[in-house]
């Protein structure tokens, strides 16, 4: 049983992180939010396992749900903005 | 608070106050801002006089603000502080009413009326400073409030005079404060007290005491003109006549020289100073300062800049005796604080004079003026008179001292430095005297505003300067009256060798 | 009946905010009304502490360590009047200030950061100090975009993030201590911490999220920019309070909390990235071209000046000796407060005359605002450390104690900026000496003129003169 | 862009970091013990609600509450100062939009639920303002330009609800002499869902806003989704 | 206890990888995944060491100052986003960068 837990979260674990890399990594800002929100959506999950069903609700609803609708918004405007302004040099949304 | 304890600070404030009031004036308001500034003055006055009352009585003024523990302001009145203390408030009251005069119709007279009051506070701050922190704040804020006046015209060349002023002053300043948080750190809080605190300084600080001596010098020098810091002050002549007769007569040169006789007698004592050999180091700086500035002043064709020159040399008689061990030659510097004072104040005028009524700002330039302005001229020439050391004039009397003390203390070679600089003082004052009285009259002036009363020019204009040579030939003709600069220097080169 | 203080200083400034967010077109009359109860609030506290000593409420009626309080001692009661006296200041000139426009916007997110400044300082939870942060960030960041240029934007947005990454960084930190010591109360966690690696790490943490709030060097990098670009009264809250409270949060921690962790190579590196924002920041503002971008470099340095204080602080045993110096280092953060907001009003009724705040193009601005040329004067001051300022006083104090600790590198870096200083300030002040004629009205405008000039008077004449208090004040609860 | 170097030694700091973290944590958890743990389960029942997360949320640490509505409340009025939304999406498509009309309905519903259970089983103000706000989102994503808020007199009332309610229910309190945000026994359950009920409508109604961006404009149309 | 090791250092580690994606990638959208991403990893160490077993209630002090962490990281996240969309609006519009 515990063995069998322990391989679960083991696997929850590396997913999460597997799927925070990606999330991160990807160029693409509309692939890279929909990334994150599914590592929000696996958080949620693991946070349920850990005994925290409020939270896990919270942040499916909430970090995931909302902060990726807000973000996935936005990454649609700056994919069409790129699109249109494809010629035109400049640095859409960035701040270094 | 009993009045004793508010003395000192009702002094400081009766000029600090109006001046403050002023800055909110509007430009029109001639009336109001000449009452206030009167008023200011006068008041002022009496309450010095009252305190010279008292201190020759042996009565003790303290004004004590506690900043921080360990970390007071004090103000508080001896004999030294009075002098320097009615010196500036004479004299302010008598350039207030000239600087009326002066600045008729020119533009921020607000400003500069506010900031010509901050400046004499400031100066009567560093009077009666009771504590070295004290003096610093007074003489910090002194360059804060001479600042704008240097830069009041607003010229080109005035901005860089100013920036020039302000880089040797903050300097300066900077330095000071070191040397005073040092010494404070080595030995506590450091309370201005006759005969010095450091009379029995343990020994194996005393090397340490004695770099700080210099840079307390350092500091100190920059105001008082030492060579070589002294590159500010012919920079300054930009300001107006009014300001450059404060500059040099009372406030900015006069409190660096005061400076040097603080720290000398009632820090270090002059008993600790001698026998490190401080004093011979400032005697020798001194020294080179007074033949330096006279050698300048002789190459000066600007008036105004022939006389910052020789304030350069003359202030340093004060240094000068003060670094003479002895009480006469302590009497001959400090003497020549006031002497020096109301003899420059009055050459000062009269280059404003000369300047304002005829345009004429060079020597060469002044080819007789003695008779077409011989209220002036008069005034000047007693000023000069006075400056080389002739009889009766004021500054005969501090030579004499400062001469009767070196032989005494048998330092010969300051007796040479003595006598080659009134030749040298001589020799750049005489031939303008010449020129005033014996060479004849140009037929134009090189820019003339004729005055249309029957004074050769505006009565606030010329009586400022008479008064003021009156003064410093009474000062050298009744030398020995009660109440003299010189009777009041007897005193205090009493006290501070007395202990 | 019973009057909770501590609660109302919070509670006042957020229902002000609440109240004209939903009546937008009262915004300034009832923002002004809030401004004013929140600083009679904070003074009536303050004069409480100052008489009777530090005050605490546990709210819920919990107590520590389930619930949270609020407490006020000597050094959050210096703070918390220093910022309410600029924050009404900066209100009355942000009434006459802003468009009608931005006026709506201005006075809600205003109060909100009021509060969260009147909340950090009388916090007393590490969790609940997080949250007074993110609102202190957040609505910062909004206010300083107000001006609406796309530099300002852009900047703010920077300033945001950057002050998400220190709330994160100090976050985590609360974490591993709550990990190990299972509470967030300060008071209460200062008794069981001990020093080892989970307090450090924790500090280590906490402060870096801290230092980058703070705008330490090498972490300044997003002020200028930021407070150069926000709106005048914005650039005053931002450079001479937000920055501050985290430093506050550095200091308080530190004497609170952390003070057996915290040993002399760290108080060291401390002081030398202080030196380096000392010397870079009054660098950077001496060679400024903007009136603005000048004062947020002189804010650089100015914060620089505080972190020098700790290794004086370490060096010096307990004693007269550190409690003189602990003063002077809240005296320093005072009087910059007061000086860098008068600064930054004054250079805002500059800019609205001249149309631009290029400093080698402002004589006639300068001459026509009399009051304005002043008050940046007499800021100027105190942000050199020209007596008769609080500055003067605590460096005083600060050169003192480096100098009998022997630490003369310190002195020569407090004489070196305040000598840059000096350069910078007269820089600007040299250009108010011109042939521009213009009437002589010393005040034109009162109610912007006035708090601009009344905040530098205080600071170069109030705090320096009148400093005592602050000792009486700052023993309740925290010297000795 | 970042320079090389930088881009080598950003992970190695970072990794050392890491690796002094995870010890630390290590430690810190192996002593750590029950921290507030019992305390906190103990005193549930005083609290007024039985869920545990609500007792603490609400009134063992209500003033962080507070200031987290607060924290909302700065980001809409942030979103509002910095001008006008973006441009508006294109309309739905009619699966979509069949979609919308069931999917909207249940939301709020749930969002009843929510702040319901908050009391004693997972949920909350926080969840269910969070309904709320998705309510509004997939209103707006419908192609709704309002995303189904009122006005804007109505909607700047509706987001400063909840901390007009929380702090007034705190300053009251205390005007009444129990200490602000300090329930009296009793009342603290029903004081609680007062609190949570404006919570829930601010907070949807902020996610809402926020997600359409823009200052509020008075021709909206008022038709609400609440 | 390995539960606890286990989800808390894998928090440390998402933790770690936000903050290096913050400081690494530039543009706004990534910067700000980076932080939730950051904001996660310190949330799920809360919730780990918040866990104290299958049978045993967990922590609530911890959770709830997760959930208020979570709507903070939100509002900041909005904020931003709004903040990015101004830029947009703005870009190419002449003399505003002043």
């Amino acid at each position: 049983m515990s063995e069998l837990l322990l391989l679960f979260d083991l696997l929850l674990t590396v997913t999460l992180l597997v799927l925070a890399t990606a999330a991160i990594m990807s160029r693409e800002p509309r692939r890279a939010v929909i990334l994150y929100i599914a590592f929000g959506l696996l958080l949620a999950l693991v946070w349920a396992r850990l005994r925290a069903p409020d939270l896990a609700l919270a942040e499916a609803a909430i970090g995931a749900g909302l902060s990726g609708a807000l973000m996935l918004a936005a990454a649609r405007r700056a994919t069409a903005a790129k699109r249109q302004h494809a010629s035109q040099p400049g640095t859409k949304g960035e701040t270094s | 608070m009993n009045f004793d304890a508010f003395l000192p600070a009702a002094i400081v404030l009766s000029s600090m106050i109006p001046g403050a009031l002023i800055f909110f004036l509007k430009e029109e308001s001639h009336r109001l801002r000449t009452v206030l500034n009167m008023t200011g003055a006068l008041v002022k006055l009496v309450l010095v006089i009252w305190m010279i009352w008292g201190v020759y009585d042996g009565h003790s003024y303290e004004t004590r603000l506690t900043l921080a523990p360990g970390i007071d302001l004090v103000l508080s009145a001896d004999a030294l502080s009075v002098l320097f203390v009615a010196l500036s408030t004479l004299l302010w009251l008598v350039t207030t009413i000239y600087a009326i005069g002066y600045l008729e119709d020119s533009p921020n007279r607000s400003r500069f009326f506010g900031f010509f009051s901050l400046c004499v506070s400031a100066t009567v701050g560093i009077a009666l400073s009771g504590t070295l922190l004290t003096f610093v704040v007074f003489y910090e804020i002194l360059t804060l409030a001479t600042y704008p006046l240097v830069a009041h015209r607003g010229t080109p060349d005035a901005a860089r005079g100013a920036k020039i002023y302000l880089a040797y002053t903050m300097g300066g300043g900077a330095l000071l404060l070191v040397g005073a948080i040092w010494l404070q750190a080595l030995v506590g809080p450091v309370e201005f007290t006759q005969g010095g605190i450091l009379g029995n300084a343990p020994e194996e600080i005393r090397g340490t005491l004695v770099i700080i001596f210099f840079v307390l010098l350092g500091g100190l020098g920059v105001k008082a003109a030492l060579v070589p810091l002294h590159g500010w002050l012919p920079q300054a002549m930009v300001a107006p006549a009014p300001v450059s007769a404060l500059l040099h007569a009372v406030a900015v040169v006069k409190a660096g020289a005061f400076g040097i006789v603080r720290v000398v007698y009632d820090v270090y004592g002059v008993q600790f100073a001698h026998s490190n050999g401080l004093l011979f180091a400032l005697g020798i700086i001194a020294s080179i300062t007074i033949i330096y500035g006279s050698l300048m002043a002789l190459t000066q064709d600007s008036l105004k800049k022939r006389l910052a020159y020789s304030t350069v040399s003359q202030v340093s008689y004060i240094a000068l005796g003060a670094s003479i061990f002895g009480p006469i030659a302590t009497i001959g510097g400090v003497v020549h604080l006031v002497h020096q004072g109301l003899m420059k104040i009055t050459l000062f005028f009269c280059a404003g004079n000369y300047a304002e009524a005829l345009g004429v700002h060079k020597v060469s330039e002044m080819d007789g003026v003695g008779k077409r302005m011989p209220g002036t001229s008069l005034a000047f020439t007693l000023g000069a008179l006075g400056m080389i050391g002739i009889p009766p004039v004021a500054g005969f009397v501090s030579k004499w001292y400062l001469g009767l003390g070196a032989a005494e203390a048998g330092a010969n070679w300051v007796l040479a430095v003595l006598v080659a600089s009134s030749l040298l003082n001589a020799a750049y004052f005489l031939p303008i005297l010449y020129k005033t009285w014996f060479r004849p009259t140009p037929t134009q002036w090189p820019a003339e505003h004729p005055h249309p009363g029957r004074l050769e020019i505006g009565g606030a204009l010329l009586w400022p300067p008479l008064i003021t040579a009156a003064l410093a030939l009474a000062a050298g003709l009744f030398a020995a009256a009660p109440f003299t600069p010189l009777e009041w220097a007897s005193l205090i080169a009493e006290r501070e060798y007395g202990r | 009946m019973m009057i909770d203080l501590l609660a109302l200083a919070v509670a006042f400034p957020l229902l002000g905010a609440v109240v004209v967010t939903a009546t937008p077109s009262h915004a300034r009359g009832l923002g002004l009304a809030s401004a004013v109860l929140t600083t009679l609030t904070s003074l009536v506290l303050s004069l409480g502490v100052w008489r009777d000593g530090s005050v605490r409420s546990d709210f819920g009626g919990w107590g520590a360590p389930l619930g949270i309080g609020l407490q006020a001692d000597g050094l959050s009661v210096a703070m918390l009047v220093m910022s309410n006296l600029v924050a009404l200041a900066v209100s009355v000139y942000a009434g006459s200030y802003f468009s009608a426009t931005a006026r709506r916007h201005f006075w809600p997110l205003w109060l909100l950061l009021w509060s969260a400044l009147n909340g950090l300082f009388l916090a007393t939870d590490l969790f609940n100090l997080y949250v007074t942060l993110e609102l202190l960030g957040l609505s910062a960041a909004a206010l300083g975009a107000l001006s609406g240029t796309r530099a300002a934007v852009a900047a703010n947005l920077r300033y945001l993030l950057v002050g998400l990454l220190g709330s994160m960084t100090y976050l985590m930190g609360v974490a591993l201590l709550y990990s190990r010591y299972g509470m967030l109360d300060i008071g209460l966690l200062a008794e069981v911490i001990e020093p080892g690696l989970v307090a450090w790490t924790a500090m280590a943490l906490m402060f870096s999220g801290l230092f980058l709030k703070a705008a330490l060097f090498p972490m300044h990098f997003w002020l200028p920019p930021a407070h150069a670009n926000a709106p005048a009264p914005v650039s005053a809250a931002l450079s001479a309070l937000v920055v501050k409270a985290a430093f506050y949060l550095v200091l308080r921690l530190w004497l609170d909390l952390f003070d057996p962790v915290l040993n002399a190579s760290v108080a060291n590196v401390l002081g030398l990235l202080g030196a380096g924002a000392v010397i870079w920041g009054s660098w950077r503002a001496l060679r400024a071209e903007r009136l603005k971008l000048l004062a947020a470099y002189s804010t650089v340095a100015q914060m620089g000046y505080l972190f020098i204080a700790f290794p004086l602080l370490v060096a010096t045993p307990p004693g007269l000796a550190r409690d003189n110096l602990l003063a002077a280092v809240v005296l320093l953060a005072m009087t910059h407060g007061f000086a860098k907001a008068g600064f930054f009003l004054a250079a805002g009724l500059v800019q609205k005359t001249a149309g631009h705040d290029r400093i080698n193009e402002l004589g006639g601005a300068a001459q026509a605002l009399p009051a304005a040329t002043f008050a940046i004067g007499l800021a100027g001051v105190a942000l050199i450390g020209l007596p008769p300022s609080g500055t003067f006083l605590a460096k005083w104090i600060m050169i003192e104690q480096a100098m009998i600790q022997g630490l003369w590198w310190w002195v020569v870096v407090i004489m070196l900026g305040t000598l840059l200083a000096a350069a910078y300030i007269f820089r600007v002040l040299g250009h108010a000496f011109n042939r521009e004629p213009t009437p002589y009205r010393f005040v034109n405008d009162a109610r912007t003129e006035i708090p601009a000039l009344l905040l530098a008077f205080i600071s170069a004449f109030v705090l320096g003169l009148i400093a005592q208090p602050l000792w009486t004040l700052l023993d309740q609860g925290v010297l000795g | 862009m970042t320079p090389a170097w930088a881009k080598v030694l950003i992970p190695i700091v970072l990794i050392a970091i890491g690796a002094v973290l995870v010890w630390a944590f290590s430690l810190a958890a192996l002593e750590g013990g029950d921290r507030l743990a019992l305390i906190a389960l103990e005193r549930v029942p005083e609290s007024g609600v039985s869920n545990p997360i609500t007792s603490v949320l609400l009134n063992f640490r209500a003033y962080d509450t507070l200031l987290e509505v607060a924290v909302l409340l700065t980001a809409l009025l942030g979103i509002w100062s910095l001008g006008p939304a973006a441009p508006a999406f294109q309309p739905a498509s009619p699966i979509l939009g069949g979609m919308i009309a069931w999917v909207v309905p249940l939301l709020i519903l749930s969002t009843g639920y929510m702040l319901w259970a908050g009391g004693h089983a997972p949920g909350g103000a926080f969840q269910a303002g969070a309904l709320l706000g998705a309510a509004g989102v997939t209103l707006a994503l419908g192609g709704d330009a309002s995303a189904g808020l009122p006005g804007e007199t109505r909607l700047r009332f509706l987001s400063v609800l909840g901390v007009l309610v929380f702090t007034a229910v705190g300053v009251i309190l205390m005007a009444l002499g129990y200490g602000f945000l300090t329930y009296p026994e009793g009342y603290a359950k029903w004081l609680i869902i007062f609190i949570e009920t404006a919570a829930t409508l601010s907070i949807g109604v902020t996610l809402a806003a926020a997600y359409l961006g823009g200052e509020p404009r008075d021709e909206r149309t008022s038709r609400s989704a609440t | 206890m390995i539960t606890q090791f286990l989800y808390g250092g894998s928090g440390i580690l998402l933790f770690l990888l936000g903050t290096w994606s913050f400081i690494v990638h530039p543009p706004l959208i990534r910067k700000l995944i980076a932080i939730n991403v950051m904001g996660a990893g310190v949330f799920h160490t809360l919730v780990a060491l918040a866990y104290r077993g299958l049978t045993a209630p967990a922590d609530p002090v911890p959770h709830a100052l997760v959930l208020t962490g979570i709507v903070v990281a939100v509002s900041a996240t909005a904020l931003a986003l709004a903040f990015g969309q101004r830029l947009d609006r703005d870009h190419g519009s002449s003399a505003d960068d002043d």
